[in-house]
Formats: structure tokens, sequence, C-alpha cells
């Protein structure tokens, strides 16, 4: 009944060879999200709620003796030291992960669809009309086409592991179905940012994924410091929305579309090169920075990972962060027509990879790791993506999307052990922290072999999937920083192709650095010996199947997404693979912006490509030995015991003091000057003290003036009047004049 | 002998008027007020010279109403006496403000 | 029918409402002074006076509806008289009315309070008719005396006999400013009726005539003393607190619309073609009245003195419609003054009614937290005080009687847009304190220990209840208001219509 | 729907009666009070009068109702059109009628007006009689602003408003009642007094040609009125500064958090959701249609943006520090509204519809937001966000509801907010880009505070003794709230059905501002 009238709304593209497939149904993939939300919102409600009383006025504030009594279950249920495992629980672990599978299985049956057909023009379903306003005309429509293909098909792959992965992880929190309510509330934003046939839905989506971060990341609201990581994580990516915004309402301004397919039809209106395409794609790019955590909006990232640890996976690894580098592929036909702005990302992605490889480099909790490394790896999609190689952005999205949940993931799994550990002896030591991991391998097996592998791809060890997309953006950088429209372009007075040149540089000494805090990551928590503590030791277990099951998946996507889309070297050395695959599959979205970034050669000579390959996986090899044999897990000592750092490291460890640099140079100016300039100053000193009290007080003086002449005296009194009538005297003689 | 018997008026009216400024003694202000109306009177019987009977007939009234205010000022002035047991004007002061 | 004033007979006629008053008057002064003082008599003769005046006020009302006119002569029979006396006349009855009560309270057993009244009444009529500057000199005088005399009622009150000495010496002092501008007047144009003063003025072109415009500026101060214009309004704070209760309501009201009457009548029909010179002066005795007296008032803490201050402002508002010098001015001017008595007595009710005896619980704080025990009170002090604000529906007619006045202001020919605004942002100045006792009253709580007020006697009352509800249903329905006081203007004798276009200048074709 | 209503002639009497309906139900609780003589306090007569008072304001509700269907938003007519006589001597006359705008604004104040009353169901203990009284009184008086189609009928409704609100704020408000009552009285009074000389100059501008009366209808001074460049500026000051106040716009806002602060819950609800769009309409309604050549005048509007503009920022930013919540959120309607300025000024379709739909939406959220305060006001009696901290814990439904209405303020896409806001930045950005690229940043601003307030008062630690025993929201304060979280969704999902009602009278809007101003400079000779 409800499908039948929400089909009869959806106006699908009559005569679109997908019409009649199982695209049709384009609007159910969030919508089961969506129904997921709903359900377990309402769960959590309904268990959570305490009804007050008729009149809240008469019952006294807090020194009620009912009150006490029955809020103690629910005070006590949020304790962290009692497990109570909600009521609803069972039902919420069916719906929650339960609406992602079913939004999996029909994204994978759009997907076969979508093969079999030539997707030249990209498949509309409009729902209804959301914004229509004069010649503006803005509807709820879902795109469908290779690359939000794509992206759905990570974002409900990736997405069903890590709530079945949270079933496990999460069960025994008394926030359950909240938990899963956000979580599917999450994705179905993330399916409308990226299903959006128009800039203001994939905003849409774009502003709800960062509202569901920050409901997640301060999911354990009574710590302070989760909720600050979830206030400044929404708040640094409104900066980025910003951008966001102001892009939108240049492109209408100027070409009075905000759809992707009447963008492309209008855009031969903007001039290649131009100052105006360039604004656009700046403003466009800030929205990046913001959602995808680069220079200089990186800094709520590390911060997020205060929510669970999955929620760490999905949103802030696999999905949500990935954002920034979906728009620029969406708009890589504004992007291709500003070199100039495609250089901004590709050199502000390559400072961000190596300024977070670095920060990664010396930190101890080891999701701040992970958070790191993020930020350095989403600095390397933006280097494909603003060399132009868009397919290859997508593919690093990708198989980031795959290691990097499972590192995760696996990391939750540590953490998950660590604590049950430490709740076990009522231990308050920080179950995050890797100084108090160290030699987990033998607790932990499962885990520690599918981190390794994840290891291994991140770090650019050949045959994992890290290595073939790291490796495709590397090459395409030094591949476009040559007779390409990007090397021929001018940054600043700096040639493009220098630029390049120097990203290029930025990107290797970032692998080799990503080598080496992974692989020391690695090493302090796996290997050497186990500093969590005697008691605590005989806690460490692996697991439960809901959590290593997700993560054997991953593991195998990570060691082989690497195949979907070899590169031609690689097919040359063994012809039987099919090559280049998602690029080609691309290729109807953004082929024509490649070809146009690219230049006329596109290719580079085999032995230029082979000598590339060496030297990246030389790199990565360095890093790992280089790791291996400097750094010493049997040296380290409990977090409780450790040394004060000092130097560079102590730099490092502080990630260059850049949080406080913020607070002090922006948030207390801000606050100082808004409470003692603007508040006190303008607002209630000139405005109100001096304008409106200071009139009333000058009436006020005046009337009491007044009221001295009025001293009783009749003799005043005639004075008064007489001076009067002369004046009035005075009046009337000078009148006749 | 028109304009002469004016400016007498006029001075006489002035004269009146300094007295009620500067004396303190209600019934002296009082005296200095008739002597503002007499002074006018004077101008009014000038004036009848010239315009005929009507300034004349006004002097009679003012004289009449002169006489009557005479009456209710007196005693009023000897009400406030019997209060204050002054007319001394600067004592008389309970309203202000 | 057309009275010849040349004929005694007919202007016995034509003054007959006046002679009507006066005759009742005396009469009940022999009455009242045939016997011992007693609370009784001074009762009777209350309501014998309601009574004298109720007949007057018939006879007013048929003269009003018959058409009467009369020929040019020392009084006018016109529309305009007749507004002016119906006002007079339910001022005086509320006045009555509220002193019936008052005195009973305060002890005052001179049945003569109530003649005084009368007499003051007749004098304020015969003000209303003058178109002679003898009749004027004489109604001023036949009032004034009169008002003397019940100021200092109250004999043994202080402050009563301190108000009557004060409002004496300077009235009188104001009556030789007025006589010599009088006498200047009859030096510069030969005569003292007003139409033919006019038609001389022209005549023999004597606008830039230094005589006769120092008579014009004697005679605005004299009547700026009667209305209490700033700064001849010195008088008025002190005289108001100093008298009985419902003698302050009666001269805030009644003296004041008389004196005005007077004033407009004689600005209109002889000064009209004076404008140039009088207008800047007007203009400023209006702005300063306005300014200074609203900043005053927001210094005040005794009621009475609070209401004195607003007469002298709401003096201010009525002389913009003076300074329109239109037929719509004296519409609005007309209308105005219904509005404000109406609200003047509603305040003064309550002013009686919380008072206690001796001059007691005057102060604003006394009227702290009154909505709790006398919410009757304090919602009509709230209207009148919205009324004297001028605000809309709750203040009843008050806002439309500011509304005419701005009428008048905006479609007057002498550019008085400026004082118009002037006028609106003084009123916010009053806001202060009117707000002010609407404030004591709804949202401070009643202090420990305070009395409640008696109970309210049946005669204010009534006063009370008259003034408030005409004046919300006027405030809704102006209508009929409107009707009335926009055929009220002075008229020139049909005889010399023709000729004397000039005489009421400018008429602004375009006003109703 | 619309048959059943030709049937019943509803277009008719609902103008007429929706005025009255609420005056009557004044008499009669004020006649209860009278001759019930029982007393105000928690006895049987409290909910009594509320109860009665609800019901009056429930059938106002559902009678209005009537107006989403019946009128035709799209013709250029006034529909629902009422001309009675009133004071044919000033000429007058009562002249009820609406369009599209007004008529939301008028379901607006329906819809909100007997939640407000629920919100201050068990608040409001003393002299409830007059206060509902009084409450229904100011109905009329809104309801009249949003109606009238004369000027003086208009005028006087304006005032109307005042008193009630004045004496809702005195008597039943907080620690400083006595202040910022005084104050908004004043503030507003000062400005619409200059509307009122104003309002006479136009009436008697062009007089009828046979009689010389004046005129106040509203469609015959729009249309006989030809007003010189200088005449124009001159009375578009008057108008603007008693609209401006309304509104508040920056610098006349300062009795906006004075007044929100101190009143009652029903009162902030209604002055930030109600009143506060009074100053909005009138610019839409009257000063720009009047004084078209004024409004697009360049340094008019250069100072209207300015002001509209800084506003954003400044009451974004002022709102950041501020350590009472209703102070907060007042700060913030300054902000908002600054929003409605810049899209009513910058006069293009997108913007102004943009601009309307703020208005409405404003009027939702910071409605809802006045009301979630209350409740907690209600149960602490302190509206610091310092004595809060923590309480999503004992009182999750409250948290939700508050989360919500908060991401509404934020304008997160998805809710009522964003919807206005991006359409009056895509609006305003076609013609005024400076200004709507600094307006934009109030995205940033207005996360800031919010989120600052809502973590210090539902998130971080439970530590507060007092706060733990909180109880949750009960049935009541839930029912109240869900239309609202309704209207929240359904107006950012699904705007077209309201985008639709306001369409014509927008681009209405915007045709006569601009033809207007080329008239007047037509007929003076200059160019534009």
């Amino acid at each position: 009944m409800l499908l039948s009238s929400m089909q009869t709304i959806a106006t699908a593209t009559t005569g679109h060879p997908l019409a009649d497939t199982a695209a049709k149904f384009v609007w159910l993939l969030p919508a089961l999200p969506l129904l997921g939300f709903v359900v377990n919102g309402l769960l959590s409600l309904t268990a959570a709620a305490n009804i007050g009383p008729a009149d809240p006025s008469a019952v006294g504030h807090g020194h009620d003796d009912h009150s006490q009594e029955s809020t103690h279950g629910a005070h006590g249920a949020h304790d962290d030291h009692h497990v109570v495992r909600h009521r609803h629980a069972a039902l919420v672990s069916l719906v929650g992960p339960g609406v992602l599978a079913a939004s999996f299985v029909l994204a994978a049956a759009i997907f076969m669809a979508m093969r079999g057909v030539e997707m030249h023009v990209p498949f509309i379903s409009t729902l209804f009309s959301w914004m229509p306003v004069g010649d503006l005309h803005i509807d709820a429509a879902l795109q469908l086409d290779p690359l939000s293909m794509v992206m759905v098909l990570i974002i409900t792959g990736v997405g069903t592991l890590i709530h079945i992965f949270s079933v496990g992880y999460m069960q025994d929190d008394p926030g359950y179905p909240r938990y899963f309510a956000y979580l599917n509330l999450f994705v179905f934003f993330m399916l409308l940012l990226v299903l959006g046939a128009n800039y203001p839905l994939m905003f849409v989506g774009w502003e709800g994924v960062g509202l569901c971060s920050y409901l997640l990341i301060g999911f354990w609201f009574s710590e302070q410091a989760n909720a600050d990581a979830g206030k400044k994580a929404f708040i640094v990516n409104r900066i980025g929305d910003f951008g966001f915004l102001v892009a939108m309402f240049l492109l209408f301004s100027n070409l009075g579309a905000l759809d992707f397919m009447g963008i492309a039809g209008s855009a031969d209106k903007l001039q290649p090169g131009g100052p105006l395409v360039t604004t656009i794609c700046l403003f466009f790019f800030l929205g990046c920075a913001g959602k995808s955590a680069q220079l200089p909006l990186y800094i709520w990232l590390p911060d997020a990972m205060a929510g669970p640890t999955p929620v760490s996976a999905l949103i802030h690894a696999a999905t949500m962060v990935t954002a920034g580098v979906y728009l620029i592929a969406r708009s890589s036909l504004l992007f291709s027509m500003a070199p100039v702005a495609s250089l901004t990302v590709a050199l502000v992605g390559g400072v961000t990879a190596l300024f977070a490889a670095t920060i990664g480099l010396k930190q101890w909790d080891i999701k701040k790791v992970l958070a790191y490394s993020t930020v350095s790896q989403l600095g390397y999609m933006f280097v494909g993506v603003g060399v132009g190689a868009y397919a290859a952005g997508v593919f690093h999205l990708m198989t980031h999307a795959f290691f990097k949940a499972l590192l995760f993931l696996g990391s939750g799994s540590v953490i998950y052990a660590m604590h049950a550990a430490y709740h076990a002896t009522h231990s308050h030591d920080d179950a995050q922290d890797m100084r108090n991991m160290g030699g987990l391998k033998q607790y932990l097996p499962i885990t520690w072999v599918l981190m390794w592998i994840a290891t291994l791809a991140i770090a650019g060890i050949p045959v994992f999937s890290g290595f073939f997309s790291k490796d495709e953006i590397l090459s395409s950088v030094f591949a476009r920083a040559h007779g390409s429209p990007l090397a021929d372009a001018v940054w600043l007075g700096i040639p493009g192709s220098a630029l390049l040149y120097f990203v290029y540089a930025l990107g290797l000494a970032a692998a080799l650095l990503t080598a080496i805090y992974m692989t020391r990551m690695m090493l302090y928590t796996f290997h050497g010996p186990n500093r969590t503590g005697e008691m605590e030791r005989n806690h460490l277990k692996e697991a439960p199947w809901t959590m290593t099951g997700p993560l054997v998946v991953l593991g195998v996507l990570s060691a082989i997404g690497g195949f979907l889309n070899l590169p031609e070297f690689f097919t040359t050395l063994i012809p039987a693979l099919p090559g280049e695959t998602l690029a080609k599959w691309l290729e109807p979205v953004v082929g024509s912006a490649t070809a146009r970034l690219a230049g006329g050669e596109g290719h580079l000579p085999a032995s230029t490509e082979q000598l590339l390959v060496g030297v990246a996986i030389t790199i990565a090899v360095a890093g790992i030995v280089i790791a291996v044999t400097r750094l010493k897990p049997a040296a380290l000592v409990k977090k409780s015991e450790s040394p004060e750092s000092v130097g560079l490291e102590k730099m490092l460890e502080h990630k260059y003091y850049v949080d406080e640099a913020y607070e002090k140079a922006i948030v207390t100016p801000t606050i100082v000057v808004s409470r003692a300039v603007l508040w006190k100053g303008i607002d209630s000193g000139i405005i109100d003290g001096l304008m409106v009290n200071g009139s009333a007080m000058f009436a006020r003086a005046f009337g009491w003036v007044g009221s001295q002449l009025q001293s009783g005296q009749v003799g005043t009194y005639a004075w008064v009047l007489v001076i009067g009538a002369v004046a009035l005297l005075g009046a009337f003689v000078r009148a006749m004049q | 002998m028109l304009a002469e018997a004016l400016t007498l008026s006029a001075v006489l009216f002035a004269i009146g008027v300094v007295g009620v400024l500067t004396r303190r003694n209600a019934i002296i202000v009082f005296m200095c007020v008739e002597l503002m109306l007499n002074a006018v009177n004077l101008s009014f019987v000038a004036l009848s010279r010239l315009y005929g009977a009507t300034g004349q007939v006004f002097v009679i009234f003012v004289m009449t109403v002169a006489a009557a205010e005479a009456a209710v000022g007196l005693a009023i002035i000897i009400a406030i006496f019997r209060h204050k047991q002054t007319v001394s004007l600067e004592n008389i002061n309970v309203l202000r403000g | 029918m057309t009275f010849t004033l040349a004929v005694p007979a007919q202007l016995m006629q034509a003054l007959l409402p006046d002679l009507v008053l006066m005759g009742g008057a005396m009469v009940l002064m022999l009455m009242s002074a045939w016997g011992p003082e007693s609370a009784s008599r001074q009762r009777a003769v209350g309501l014998g006076s309601i009574g004298v005046l109720l007949v007057t006020l018939g006879f007013v009302i048929w003269y009003a509806t018959a058409g009467m006119t009369s020929t040019a002569g020392i009084i006018a029979v016109d529309s305009f008289r007749w507004t002016a006396d119906v006002i007079l006349l339910i001022a005086a009855i509320c006045t009555i009315g509220l002193s019936i009560e008052f005195n009973a309270r305060e002890s005052i057993h001179y049945a003569e309070s109530h003649v005084l009244v009368l007499f003051a009444t007749s004098g304020m009529m015969v003000l209303t008719a003058a178109r002679d500057l003898m009749i004027v000199f004489l109604g001023i005088e036949i009032m004034s005396l009169a008002v003397y005399v019940l100021v200092g009622m109250n004999r043994r009150s202080e402050r009563s006999a301190e108000g009557a000495l004060k409002y004496f010496l300077l009235g009188a002092f104001a009556t030789g400013f007025l006589l010599y501008g009088i006498a200047l007047i009859y030096g510069a144009t030969g005569t003292t009726n007003l139409l033919t003063i006019g038609q001389r003025i022209h005549d023999f072109h004597l606008t830039q005539n230094a005589m006769l415009l120092i008579g014009i500026a004697l005679l605005l101060i004299g009547f700026g003393f009667k209305v209490a214009v700033v700064p001849f309004h010195m008088w008025a704070p002190d005289v108001y607190e100093g008298a009985p209760t419902p003698i302050t309501a009666f001269m805030a009201s009644a003296v004041k619309a008389a004196a005005f009457a007077a004033f407009f009548r004689v600005w209109t029909e002889s000064f009209g073609q004076m404008h140039y010179a009088w207008i800047l002066p007007i203009w400023w005795l209006a702005a300063v009245t306005m300014i200074f007296g609203n900043a005053v008032g927001l210094a005040q803490r005794n009621v009475k003195r609070l209401l004195a201050y607003s007469s002298v402002v709401h003096s201010g508002y009525l002389l913009v419609a003076v300074a329109a010098g239109t037929l719509l001015g004296s519409s609005a001017f007309l209308f105005y003054l219904f509005a404000y008595t109406l609200a003047t007595f509603g305040s003064f009710a309550v002013v009686c009614a919380v008072s206690e005896p001796g001059d007691k619980k005057l102060g604003i704080s006394d009227y702290e937290g009154l909505w709790s025990v006398r919410p009757g009170l304090a919602v009509a002090m709230a209207a009148c005080m919205l009324a004297l604000l001028g605000f809309p529906v709750f203040g009843g007619v008050g806002f439309f009687g500011k509304w005419y006045v701005l009428q008048a202001a905006v479609t007057s020919p002498y550019q008085l847009v400026p004082l118009a605004v002037l006028l609106v942002l003084t009123s916010v100045v009053s806001a202060g304190y009117y707000l002010n006792v609407v404030r004591v009253m709804f949202m401070m709580p009643r202090p420990e220990g305070a009395t409640d007020p008696a109970p309210l006697g049946g005669m204010t009352k009534l006063v009370l209840v008259f003034s408030v509800v005409t004046m919300l249903i006027l405030g809704v329905f102006p209508g009929p208001l409107a009707n009335w006081t926009r055929n009220s203007r002075p008229t020139p004798p049909p005889a010399t219509a023709a000729d004397s276009a000039y005489m009421v200048r400018p008429i602004v074709a375009a006003t109703p | 729907m619309t048959d059943f209503l030709n049937a019943i002639h509803y277009n008719i009497w609902i103008l007429p009666v929706l005025l009255l309906l609420p005056l009557i139900g004044a008499t009669g609780l004020m006649a209860d009070a009278y001759f019930g003589r029982t007393t105000d306090g928690m006895g049987s007569s409290l909910s009594r009068v509320r109860g009665l008072a609800l019901t009056y304001f429930v059938v106002e509700l559902v009678l209005s109702l009537g107006l989403w269907w019946s009128v035709d938003t799209s013709s250029s007519t006034w529909q629902a059109y009422v001309s009675l006589p009133w004071i044919p001597l000033w000429g007058a006359r009562i002249l009820l009628g609406v369009d599209g705008i007004s008529m939301l604004l008028i379901l607006l104040t329906t819809i909100l007006m007997p939640l407000a009353v629920l919100g201050g169901w068990t608040s409001i203990k003393e002299n409830a009689h007059s206060y509902y009284a009084l409450l229904l009184v100011l109905t009329t008086g809104m309801l009249g602003v949003f109606m009238a189609l004369d000027l003086l009928l208009f005028y006087v409704m304006w005032e109307v408003m005042l008193v009630p609100m004045y004496l809702i704020i005195g008597i039943w408000g907080g620690q400083r009642r006595l202040y910022a009552s005084i104050k908004f009285f004043i503030y507003t009074m000062v400005g619409s007094l200059l509307m009122l000389v104003a309002i006479l100059y136009m009436g008697f501008l062009h007089p009828d040609a046979t009689t010389q009366l004046p005129n106040f209808s509203y469609d015959y001074l729009l249309h006989s009125l030809a007003l010189t460049h200088v005449q124009q500026l001159l009375l578009f000051v008057a108008f603007f500064l008693a609209f401006a106040v309304k509104v508040p716009m920056f610098p006349f806002h300062t009795w906006l958090p004075d007044a929100h602060v101190e009143a009652p819950t029903a009162g902030s609800v209604i002055l930030a959701a109600i009143m506060l769009k009074m100053g909005t309409f009138g610019f839409i309604r009257y000063a720009l249609p009047f004084f078209p050549d004024a409004a697009m005048d360049p340094r008019v509007r250069s100072i209207v943006l300015t002001l509209a503009v800084i506003g954003i920022v400044y009451g974004a930013l002022v709102a950041l520090v501020q350590p009472d919540f209703k102070k907060l959120v007042a700060y913030s309607s300054v902000s908002h509204l600054g929003f409605v300025m810049l899209g009513i000024f910058s006069l293009n379709v997108q913007s102004v519809q943009g601009a309307l739909m703020v208005n409405l939406s404003h009027g939702i959220s910071t409605g809802a937001l006045f009301l979630l305060i209350g409740m907690i006001y209600e149960r602490r009696h302190t509206r610091l966000i310092a004595d809060y901290g923590g309480i999503a814990k004992v009182m999750p439904v409250f948290a939700t509801i508050l989360t919500i209405v908060t991401f509404s303020s934020i304008a997160v896409p998805g809710t009522n907010g964003f919807v206005g806001e991006f359409l009056v930045l895509v609006g305003s950005f076609r013609t005024q880009p400076v200004y709507a690229l600094i307006a934009a940043t109030a995205v940033i601003f207005a996360a800031a505070y919010l989120l600052w307030a809502i973590q210090r008062i539902i998130f971080n630690p439970l530590t507060k003794p007092e706060n733990k025993g909180l109880r949750d929201l009960n049935w009541r304060e839930i029912g109240l709230m869900a239309p609202l979280v309704f209207f929240i969704f359904w107006m950012g999902v699904y705007p077209k059905p309201i985008l639709e009602k306001t369409q014509a009278a927008a681009e209405r809007l915007v045709q006569q501002v601009e033809g207007g101003a080329t008239m007047t400079a037509a007929n003076e000779g200059r160019r534009k």
C-alpha cells in the first residue's frame, strides 16, 4: 500500500534502461535505514522515558523522595559498572543490521541491473518537488549512476558489516537502541548524500551525516570530553558547510541550476580556468576540507575518536569522511575546468597526508593513530582527485574503506577485550593506550592476523589492496606533472608542474611514514611482552563471532580489493586478470573530466611506470623495516609509568599544538570579544546603557531639575511667568519686523 | 496727550509687575496687582477719548471685578494667616516639587 | 431661530441656559445660607446643584438641536458654544458627584461649595459664549473668583489655603496681563468685539501694528496662564495638589476647557490673519509645554501632582489643535476636550476612592498592589492612564482624541507635521509616568499592613463607571462623538458670513 | 473540503468570527471570575478557567484551519474579504482580508496559542482568569494585525497587542519583570507612534474628491498614492522604525532579551513566535509596497541590509556568551530575524519566499525552544545554563526534543530552518552577494552557540544533585511538543504546500516594489 503510493510519487526517468529494473526501488535504499532509525529511536525513547507528573512545578526540584527513588534505576543503568542489557536489545539487534542488509541486497540487485546497461545518462528518480520557488526548482530526486552505485555499495556493504560488529560491541550498553537509531540514521543520510541528484539534496545528506557524527561522537555524553568532541566536529564541519553553501549560491546565481544534470547542461556558460569556476571549486573544497578533515580543518577528526569504535570505523574512516572525495568526483566537471583549484586540492591533500602522518608517529592511543592515519589517507585521495585521477581517488576511497574499517574494527576488538579485562578487575586504566597493551597476539589471534593484513594494505605492500590504489594516485601525480593542463597552470606564481612534483614527494614521504607508524602500532599492540597487568591478563580473550565475522570479511576485501582496479602494468604481467575495472566503470561520470586534466598523453611510458612502482614498494618495505628494527616494544612501560617526552617527540605527541593555537587565536578571542565588546560593551553599554536607559535617565534628570524649579515660592513662579512673558513679547515683536 | 497717558499707564503697569516680583508680603503683592489693573484702567480711559464709551464701560467692569477680587483675596489671605500666623510668601511653600 | 442680540430680550433668550444656571445657583445659595451647616444640607444642596446642572444641560441640548443662531453681537450662538457647554456641564456634574461624598468624608459641611461650582460653571458658559473681549474678561473673572474660593474650601487644610493663595495671587497677576492685552487690542482696533476686531485688522491693514501685536502677546499670556501652558503653568501643580480632589478634577477639566474655548474663539475669529505672528510663539509654547511637562511629570511621587503635570501636558496637545487654526482643529479640539474630561474624571474618581481623610494616601506608592485588593479600581485607573497616554482600545477614546489632534496638525496649512512628531515623541515620555501607575497597581505586591481603600460611595462609583464606560465605548466606536464635534465650530453670524470668509482663517476646504 | 467551506459561506464570516471569539472568551472568563467568586488558587476554579481558556483557543484553531483550503492564494484579490463601516467621518472602515502570507501567519498564531496555553498549564496559578483573558485579547490583537486592510484599524490592532503583553510580562514575569515590561512597552511605542503620524499623513494626502474625507483603506492608498522620492523616504523612515523595533533589527533589539527572559513561558513563546513576525509582516505588507522608491533607494537599501547582516552576525556572537538560556534564544532571534530582513530587502522571489519561510520556521522553532525552557524552568526554577548539565540522563525525552528543535534552529537540512535560510541566501546571493556571503557565516556561529548551550544543559556529567531527581516530560508536555516537532520536519522535508501558498504574494511584492520604484523614478525624471 505504502509502497505503491510511493511508487506513484516517484516518477522515474521514463525510457531509461534502468526504468523497469530494481532501480525503480532506489528510494528504498535510504528509506530502509530511515525505517530502522524510527523503530530504534522509538524503542530507545519508550524504554528510557521517565514520564513526569502532571504538574511538574508541584514536585520539589530534586528533593522529592519519589523522584529520587524512581530515577535510581535509570541512573544506575547508565553507570558503566553495571551491565544492564536493554530490554529491547534483541529486537534492536535484529532491526539495526537487518535494514542495512536489506539495503545492501537491494543495492546489489540494482548493481547487477546496472552492469547490463550502458550508463551514459544517469537514472534519476524524482520523489517529489522539494523547494520550488520561482525559477529555482529543487526536487527530492535520487540519481543512480556508476559513481553513486560504487558509493552505495561501499556504504551499505561496509555498513552492514560494521552494524553486525556493533551488535557484539555495543550490546551491553544501556543506550543500545539509541546507538542503532543514530547509526541507521547516519546510513540514511549517507545514502542521501551519494544518491542526491542535486547539490541541495546532497547537502541534506552532507549535514545529516555531520549531525549523526555529532550525536555518535557524543554518544557517551556524560563525559565532557566526548560532548566537546561532538560539538567540535559539528562546528568545524559547519565551517566547511559554509563553503559548500557559498559554492551552491554561486552556481545558482550564475548557472541557474543546482541539479547535476542541469549544471552539466549549462556548464559551458563558465569560462574554463576563469575566476568564477575557480572560486566555486575552492568553496566546494572548503566544504571538503571540513568534512574530510583536511588542513586546516582536520582538527575534529582525532577528537571524534571519542565515539564508540564501530562509529569511528563507519563514519570516521569508511564513509562520511570520504564524502569530500565523492563531492569532488561528483563535481569533476567543474574541477576539471579549474586547474588552479584542482592544484590547490592536490597540494592540500599532499601536505595533509604528510602532516597527519608525522603526528601519527607519536600517538599512544590506538584509535588516535588510526585517526591521523585516516586524515593522512584522505590526503592521498585528495591528491588523486586533485590531479584529475578521479577514478584513482575513488579507488583509494574504496580500498581505504576496507582496510581502515578493518583496522578500526580490529582496534575495537582489542579495546573490547581490554575493556572487558579491566572491567572484570575493576581497573581504571586506559583501555585504548598502546602502552597498556603489548603481546596481544596470543590472546587475540584472529584480530592479530587480520590487522596485519590491513596494515600491509595501508602500507602499500604489493598485492594487498592499498598498494594498487596508492600507487595509482602517485603515478597519476607524476604523470600529470608534465604536459597536462595542470602542469601548465600557475598556482600563486608557482608553476603547476613544480607543484605536482612537490606533491609527489610529499606523497612518497607520507607513504614511508605510514608504513612506519602502522608497523609501530602493530608492534606495540600485539608484539612484545604484555603490559596489561597480571590479573587482567587472565580476562583477555577474542571477541564473539558477531565481531570477528565482519573482521574476516573485511580482511578478505582488504587483501583482494585491489583487484577491482588493476593497473595496466599489472595486467600486462598477468593478462588473465581484468584491468582498470573501476576506472572503466566510472568512465561515464568522470571520464571527460579526467581526460581534460590528463592532457594529451594520459599514460606514462611503461618503463617510467615500473620505476615508480619500484620506488613505492621500496619505500613501503623500508618503512616496515625501519619500524621493526628501530622500535623496541619490550622497552615500553605502562602509560601510568611513562615519562614525559621532550623536544620534537613532545611536539608530535601534542599534535604540533594546533588545537591550542586555534583555541588561543580563534575560540578565546571570539568569546572574549563577544562578551566584553559586543555584549557588555555595545549591547549593555552603548545601546542599552547610553541610548535607551540613558535617554530615560536624561528625561528623568531633566524632570528632576524641572521639579526643583517648582520651589513652592510664589515669587519664583511670578518670575518664571514674567520671563516667559518677555520671551513671548520678544517673539511677537520679532514677527513684526 | 494720548501717548503720554498710555506711557504713564505702561510705567504704572511695569511698577506693578516689579512690585509683584520683588515684594514678599501677600497683601503688598496683591496691592501691586491692583496697581496693574488700575494702570490698565488708565489706558482704557485714555483710549476711550479716541473710540467712545466702550473703554469707560470696561473700566467700570474692571473696578467691580477688582472689588470682588479684593474681597475674595483678603479672605484667602486671612485663611492662610490662620494656619501660618504670617502672610509672608517666603514661608508659604508647603506645596512644592 | 435667529436672535437679534441688539434687542435686550432676545439677548436674554440667547443667554437663557446661562441664566438658568445662574438663577438656580442663586436660589441654592440662599438655601445653603438659610440654616446651620450640616452634612445632610451639604448633600441636599449638592443634589440640587446636580439638578440645576441637568436642567441647564437640557436647555443647552435644546438650543443645540434647535439650530439657534444670532446676529453679530457680544455673544455667540453657535454649535461650538453648545458643545463646549455640554462638556463643561458634564464636568460640573461629575465634580459635584465626587464632591458630595468627598466633602462628607473630609467633614466639609459647606453647602456653598456646590453652589460655587455652579457659579464657576456659569462663568465658563459665559466664556464659551463670549464674542466680545469684555465678556471674555467677565467670564474669566466669574469663573476664577469662584474657583479661588473652591480651592481653599477645605479650611482645615493648610495646603488647601496655600493653594488658594497661590492661585489667587498668580491668577490676579495674570489677569493683569490679560487685561492689558485687551486694552492694547482695543487701542489698536477701537473695538472689543471679536468679529469686528478681525474685520478691522483686515480693513485697516493692522497686521503689522505694534500695539496690536503686543496686545495679542499679552492676551496669550493671560490665556496661557488659565490653561496652564509652560512657562505660565507654575501654579498648576501646587494648586492642584492643595485643592480638594474633586475641585482639582474640576480645574483640570472644566476650567481648562472653558479657558481654551474662549482662547480658541478669540484666536480664530479675531486673529486668524495674524497667524504669521502667533504661529511660531504658539508652536514653541506647545513644544515647551509638551517637553517640559512630560519630563517633570516623570519626577512626581504624588498622584495629584502627577495629574497636574498631565494636565499641563494636555494643554500642550490642545495648543497643537489651536495652532492648526482650521475648522478641523476646532472639531479635534472639542473631541479632545471631551475625551480628556472623561479620563480626568475617571482618574480623579479613583484618586478620591483610594485617598483617606486628611489628604492621605495620595502618593503613587499608596497604589501598590491595588489590583489585588480593588481590581475594579485598578482596571479603571489603568484605563484612564492609558487614555491620557492616548492608547487605543484599552485607553478608550483617548487615542482618538490624540488621533484627531494629529489629523488637525497634519492637515494644517501651517506645516505642523514636526509639531505632530514632537507630540507623539513626548507622549512616549509620558508613558514613563502613566505606565508607572499601572505598573505600581498591577505588578507590585500590596505592602504589608496597608489598609484596603474604603468601599466606594454610590456617587463616586457612578462618576467612575460613567466616565470609564463612556470612554471605553467611544474608544471602539468614536463615530457619534466625531460626528457631533465635527459640526461644532465657531460660526460667524449669518449676516456677516458672506463678507467675512477671512475671519476664520484659513478655512481648509478639505477638512471635515 | 473547499466545497464544504463554500457551502457554509466560510469566507464570509470567518475573519470577524476569529477576531471576536477571543474577545467573547475573555469576557466570559472575566465574568466567570466576577460571578464565580471562587479563589484563584489551586482549587477547582483554576482547572475550570484554564480548561475554558483552552477550549476557546482550540475552537479558534479549528475554525481557522479552514483558511488553509478556503483561501485562494493565487488570487490577486483579498480573500475572505470583509468590509464594515466603522468611522465614516475619518474614512476608516473595518476592512479585513487575507492573502497567502497573512493566512499562514494567522494559522501560526492560532496553532501556537493553544500550545502556549498548555505550556503554562501548571505554572500559572495566580490570577489565572486575568492571565487567560489577556492571552485571548492578545490573540485578537495579533490576528487583527494580520487581517487589517485599513491603516487605522491596523494601527489600533498593532497597539492593542502591546497592553496584554505588557501586563503578562509585568505580572507573571520573572525577577526583573518591571524593568523588562516597561522597556518593551516604551520601545515599541516609540517606534509605532511615528508610524501613526505617517499613516495620518498618507490618509490625508488624497482625500476623496467629493466628500473631502480621508481614506485609510489599504488598497485605495496603494493605488492612489503618488509620492515623491522625499516623501517616500520620510514616510519609510517612520514605518521602518515601527517595524524595525518589532523585528527587532540591530540596534533596536535590546528590549527583546529582557522581555523574553522575564516573560512567562507563554509570553516568550508568543513574543518570539508571533509578535516578532509583525515587524517583518509590516515590511512586506506596508513599508515596501507603499514606498517602493525609498525601499529601493541604494542608500536605504544598503543601510537596511547592513543592519540586517550586522544583526545576523552580532546576534549570533552575543548569543554565544549568554549565561541565561532564554537570553541566548532571544539573541538568536535577532540573528534569525536578520535573515528575514536580508531576504525581504534582497527582493527577489527566492529571497522573499525564504524570508517568509524563516518567519514561520522561526516561529515554530523558537516557540518550541521557549516551551522547552519553560518546562525545565518549572522544574528547577532557573534559566542559567550553568545550573544544568547532563540532564539527558534523567530526561531523555526532553533531551531528544530539545536536540531536534535545536537542530531546526541551527537550520540543519531536513528541518524547517534550513529551507528558509537556504532560500534567503540563494536569493539574496543573486542580488546582494556580499551581504549574503557575510550572512552565510551565521551557519557557523549558530551551530556554535546552540550546540555549546545544549551541551551544557543536556550533556556533560550529571553532577548537580538538584538535577538528579528531575522527572522527564509528562504526557501533556510531550503532547504539546509533538505538533511542533511534526511541523519542524514537515516544513523541512516537504515545504512545497507552504511555499505554494506564498508564491503569488511574494511574486506580487517583487513586481510591486520594482514597478513602483521605476514609476516614481520615471515621474521624477530620474534614471534608475
